[in-house]
């Protein structure tokens, strides 16, 4: 096709920075028009981010130094299989998310500010994706830091604020063990470019120093299970849209930096004993957070605590990184399932909690019986969430356990199967209501928005179910390091 | 021989003006008044800017002086001195509960 | 010339130690304005690393490193200054300067 | 109490351990040229004459712009946050301090000025000049605690984003005229550089003076 051949050509990457940075300057600048910037920015960075994954799969990963400043000296943008298969999801979710919010914030006097912080986020969250550059990776992570936890805190109450203090805390803490590492990586090898590190990084003190601090300032920010503390009231009581952005898209931007610094940087490093514990603390998370999931009261705390239990999942990828040289892709075609999933499941839940006026999982029948399209939604996203067939979730679950298994790693796929148990069981608490016999009751009036986008994101999780080949394909298209 | 003198001079006070960076981070850590550790922690800074000088990073000291010591030890004293007035604020109300 | 191996590897020790010296009173410490200090020290101790190595590399003094610096002490002041804004909040809603023990459900 | 006493020694063995580990990696860091070699030898297209300066505004322009958006998010978080208390401060008496500002503050706004131009040939910038701008700025909120000369909820806005905007700006039209994304042309790089680090200096001193005051003024609230 012609036109492929003429995109080839266009550097596309730097937009997907350029647009929402853009909108959000821009939503500041006029706060009264903030919706409308937003929206037009979730529109143009959906098409941008389709066309660069469009391009990347038909033709490889591209590399872009920033200024024509070439890598030792500048930084570079990398736009390969595995940051084009994030910048869509992130897309496709904060589109939806966008769309929600359209209606969730009608009429809200403070609802500006979602819209500015969510936009920043968002152009964090994509120069953060496309970064080159171990530095320049703090200063974005920095960003999405200061955008989620005000996100966090624009609640208000004593809950939501103590949440993000704390995460604020931890993620500071995050961020200075990783610069540590940057500090001790220029110390030994003078270049901060990623793919330059991973050409040089050998097996010796100071890179493994490096590595163990990157992670675990990193795995601090993911909300991993000892240190998840902050996560179920922040990501329980903030707005719909802010709890889906947070729990679908800001939990998996750590994941990501964990998985591109393992396999970009430190390929060449052992992983012997950090995947053994990275295990261990994984099937914590996926069991204490499914029973906590099981014993909360309100609807949208038993989703938060579901995320606890699927950051686990994600941390899987230690063991699998280790034993399967494909392993990693199995986890990161989880984690965009999990994405869309989870988001649709906030969105409806928002869309309920709007309805009814509360969020207590015993009180809600009524309005579940009312608002059929939601619950239906809730329903296939939570499908999803557990990995039952014809769902992404079932896909990324089956990818899972197969990685597993070829691996020899048995306990791993036993530990995904038990939390899937786990999953359904809290799964079908959050849909038990609307199987109880009793009157239906559509609750208060609400934008017919707030029905359609969760049904729509639940439907792309069917989707996801047929989209293993070409994902896979796509992240086939990832740069990896060591001597590359 | 004069030129040795200076080299190890100076290295002294490298070494002194380490140790004295780590005795008033210490101590500024250390808790109990919060008035003294602000200003701890803005000595901290100008000492700070001083190492960046000894380490021949001229623009850095100048950023650590305006930025690292300057700016942040002004937010750090308003932001006690709201913090005194809140704490004033429930101790009062909390005197008239009771 | 000993001054200059020696200068470097003095700063790099102490800047260090300053890094641990904070992390350890982020966890010990309670009342959230010390935390915010002992992260301030924490990155005050990563930028002397990173120009203790500018100082001492092969090829005369480097100015990546300084730039960097430079670039983190500007995060460091946004970072701070957010928190000291959240800090004010918590103690407003609260009543506390520091973390209850285990979050709040609700 | 009694988790504390066995988590405490806990965190101080991990502390030393820490700290031990990370004394002898640092002590036996291998000697590496670093980077001071490819800016020297960049130097001549970069614009600039002072090596820090090159590497904050051209060849890690980006962190840099990156580094305004951090600033800036901070004053937005932190309008976000709430409205703003009143500065613990009383209002200043007496005429001694006021003609110590009358004189301190011209003198200041120089310096940053001073420092900013200077950037490009020695020591300071635009981080530096605005700065001293900013803390000029707050000498000022200091002094009229009460009765703040602020300007308009649009003009802080745009004070604010000025510098993000200006360096997006022509980061974008490089990107559009075939310098690359953040490239300037070299003819221009000089003229584009000192545009940007004036804009950037102007909103460094706007935001540090705002995260100084801490919570938007009632005025950010309503003015559309």
């Amino acid at each position: 096709m012609p036109w492929m051949d003429v995109m080839a050509d266009m550097a596309l990457a730097p937009w997907l920075v350029i647009l929402p940075l853009a909108g959000a300057l821009l939503a500041g600048l006029w706060p009264a028009a903030a919706r409308w910037w937003g929206l037009l920015t979730a529109l143009l960075t959906l098409v941008m981010a389709l066309l660069l994954a469009l391009q990347v799969h038909a033709h490889g990963p591209m590399i872009l130094d920033l200024g024509g400043w070439a890598p030792p000296l500048g930084i570079t943008l990398v736009a390969d299989g595995l940051a084009s298969l994030m910048l869509l999801m992130t897309a496709v979710v904060g589109l939806a998310i966008s769309l929600h919010a359209l209606g969730y914030l009608a009429g809200e006097g403070r609802g500006h500010w979602f819209w500015i912080l969510w936009l920043w986020l968002w152009a964090a969250m994509n120069a953060l994706y496309l970064s080159g550059d171990v530095f320049n990776l703090y200063v974005t992570l920095e960003l999405v830091v200061l955008a989620s936890v005000a996100l966090v805190a624009l609640a208000g109450g004593a809950a939501p604020l103590v949440a993000a203090m704390r995460y604020l805390l931890v993620s500071l803490l995050g961020s200075m063990a990783y610069l540590m590492g940057v500090a001790l990586l220029y110390g030994a090898y003078g270049v901060l470019g990623l793919q330059a590190l991973g050409a040089q990084v050998a097996l010796s003190a100071a890179p493994m120093l490096a590595a163990v601090l990157m992670t675990v300032g990193l795995l601090a920010k993911s909300a991993l299970f000892p240190l998840h503390v902050w996560l179920p009231p922040a990501h329980g009581s903030a707005p719909a849209p802010v709890s889906a952005a947070l729990s679908a898209l800001v939990v998996k931007v750590s994941f990501y930096l964990i998985l591109r610094l393992w396999l970009t940087v430190f390929p060449a490093l052992p992983l012997s004993g950090l995947d053994v514990l990275m295990g261990v603390l994984a099937a914590g998370a996926v069991l204490w957070g499914g029973l906590m999931a099981l014993r909360a009261p309100r609807l949208k705390q038993v989703v938060a605590y579901s995320t606890v239990a699927q950051v686990g999942y994600l941390f899987l990828l230690f063991p699998f990184l280790r034993a399967h040289p494909e392993g990693w892709k199995a986890v990161v075609f989880f984690a965009v399932a999990h994405g869309v999933a989870k988001a649709a499941v906030f969105l409806a839940a928002g869309t309920l909690q709007r309805a009814a006026g509360h969020d207590r999982l015993a009180d809600l029948g009524a309005v579940m019986r009312g608002r059929l399209k939601t619950s239906f939604a809730l329903g296939i996203a939570g499908a999803g969430l557990v990995g039952l067939p014809f769902t992404g979730g079932f896909i990324a679950k089956w990818l899972l356990v197969q990685t597993a298994l070829e691996a020899g790693l048995w306990i791993w796929a036993l530990v995904v199967l038990g939390g899937g148990l786990l999953a359904g069981a809290y799964v079908f608490r959050l849909l038990g209501p609307a199987f109880e016999p009793g009157p239906a009751d559509r609750g208060r009036p609400l934008p017919a928005v707030m029905e359609w986008v969760p049904l729509a994101l639940a439907l792309l999780t069917i989707g996801l179910g047929f989209a293993g080949t070409p994902a896979l394909s796509l992240l086939a298209r990832t740069l990896a390091g060591g001597g590359g | 021989m004069p030129e040795e003198i200076t080299t190890w001079f100076l290295i002294g006070f490298d070494a002194l003006l380490a140790l004295t960076l780590l005795g008033v981070a210490w101590r500024l850590l250390a808790g109990g008044d919060l008035f003294r550790s602000v200003v701890l922690f803005i000595a901290f800074g100008l000492l700070l800017s001083l190492a960046w000088v000894r380490l021949s990073a001229p623009d850095v000291a100048l950023a650590e002086a305006a930025i690292g010591a300057g700016v942040t030890g002004a937010l750090l004293l308003v932001a006690l001195g709201r913090l005194r007035r809140l704490e004033n604020r429930f101790f009062r109300r909390e005197g008239g509960n009771t | 010339m000993a001054a200059d191996v020696l200068t470097p590897q003095i700063y790099l020790l102490c800047g260090v130690l300053l890094f641990v010296l904070g992390l350890h009173a982020l966890v010990v410490r309670r009342h959230l304005l010390l935390k915010i200090l002992a992260v301030n020290v924490m990155g005050s101790g990563v930028f002397m690393v990173l120009l203790g190595v500018a100082a001492g590399g092969e090829g005369g003094v480097d100015p990546v490193p300084h730039a960097l610096v430079i670039t983190g002490i500007v995060v460091a002041v946004s970072a701070t200054a957010v928190a000291l804004v959240l800090m004010l909040r918590v103690k407003a809603a609260t009543g506390l300067a520091r973390l209850p023990r285990s979050g709040p459900e609700d | 109490m009694i988790r504390r006493r066995f988590t405490s020694p806990l965190v101080l063995l991990m502390s030393l351990t820490l700290a031990g580990l990370l004394i002898v990696v640092v002590l036996d860091l291998p000697p590496q040229p670093g980077l001071a070699a490819p800016v020297a030898d960049a130097m001549d297209r970069s614009g600039v004459r002072h090596p820090v300066t090159a590497v904050l505004l051209n060849f890690r322009g980006y962190d840099t712009f990156l580094e305004l958006a951090v600033l800036m998010l901070a004053v937005l978080s932190i309008w976000s946050l709430g409205l703003r208390d009143p500065i613990p401060a009383r209002p200043v008496q007496g005429p001694v301090l006021h003609g110590t500002l009358r004189h301190l503050i011209p003198v200041a706004v120089v310096t940053g000025g001073y420092l900013v131009w200077v950037g490009s040939s020695d020591s300071g910038g635009a981080f530096q000049g605005g700065a001293v701008l900013g803390a000029a700025g707050v000498m000022l909120m200091l002094s009229l605690p009460r009765e703040m000369p602020m300007p308009s909820a649009l003009v802080q806005r745009l004070g604010l984003s000025l510098g993000a905007f200006a360096f997006l700006a022509v980061g974008t039209a490089g990107l559009l005229t075939g310098h690359g994304f953040m490239g300037y042309p070299p003819a221009w790089a000089y003229h584009l550089i000192l545009g940007i680090e004036l804009a950037a200096s102007v909103s460094i001193a706007l935001t540090l003076v705002l995260l100084f005051l801490g919570g938007r003024s009632r005025r950010v609230r309503h003015g559309r």
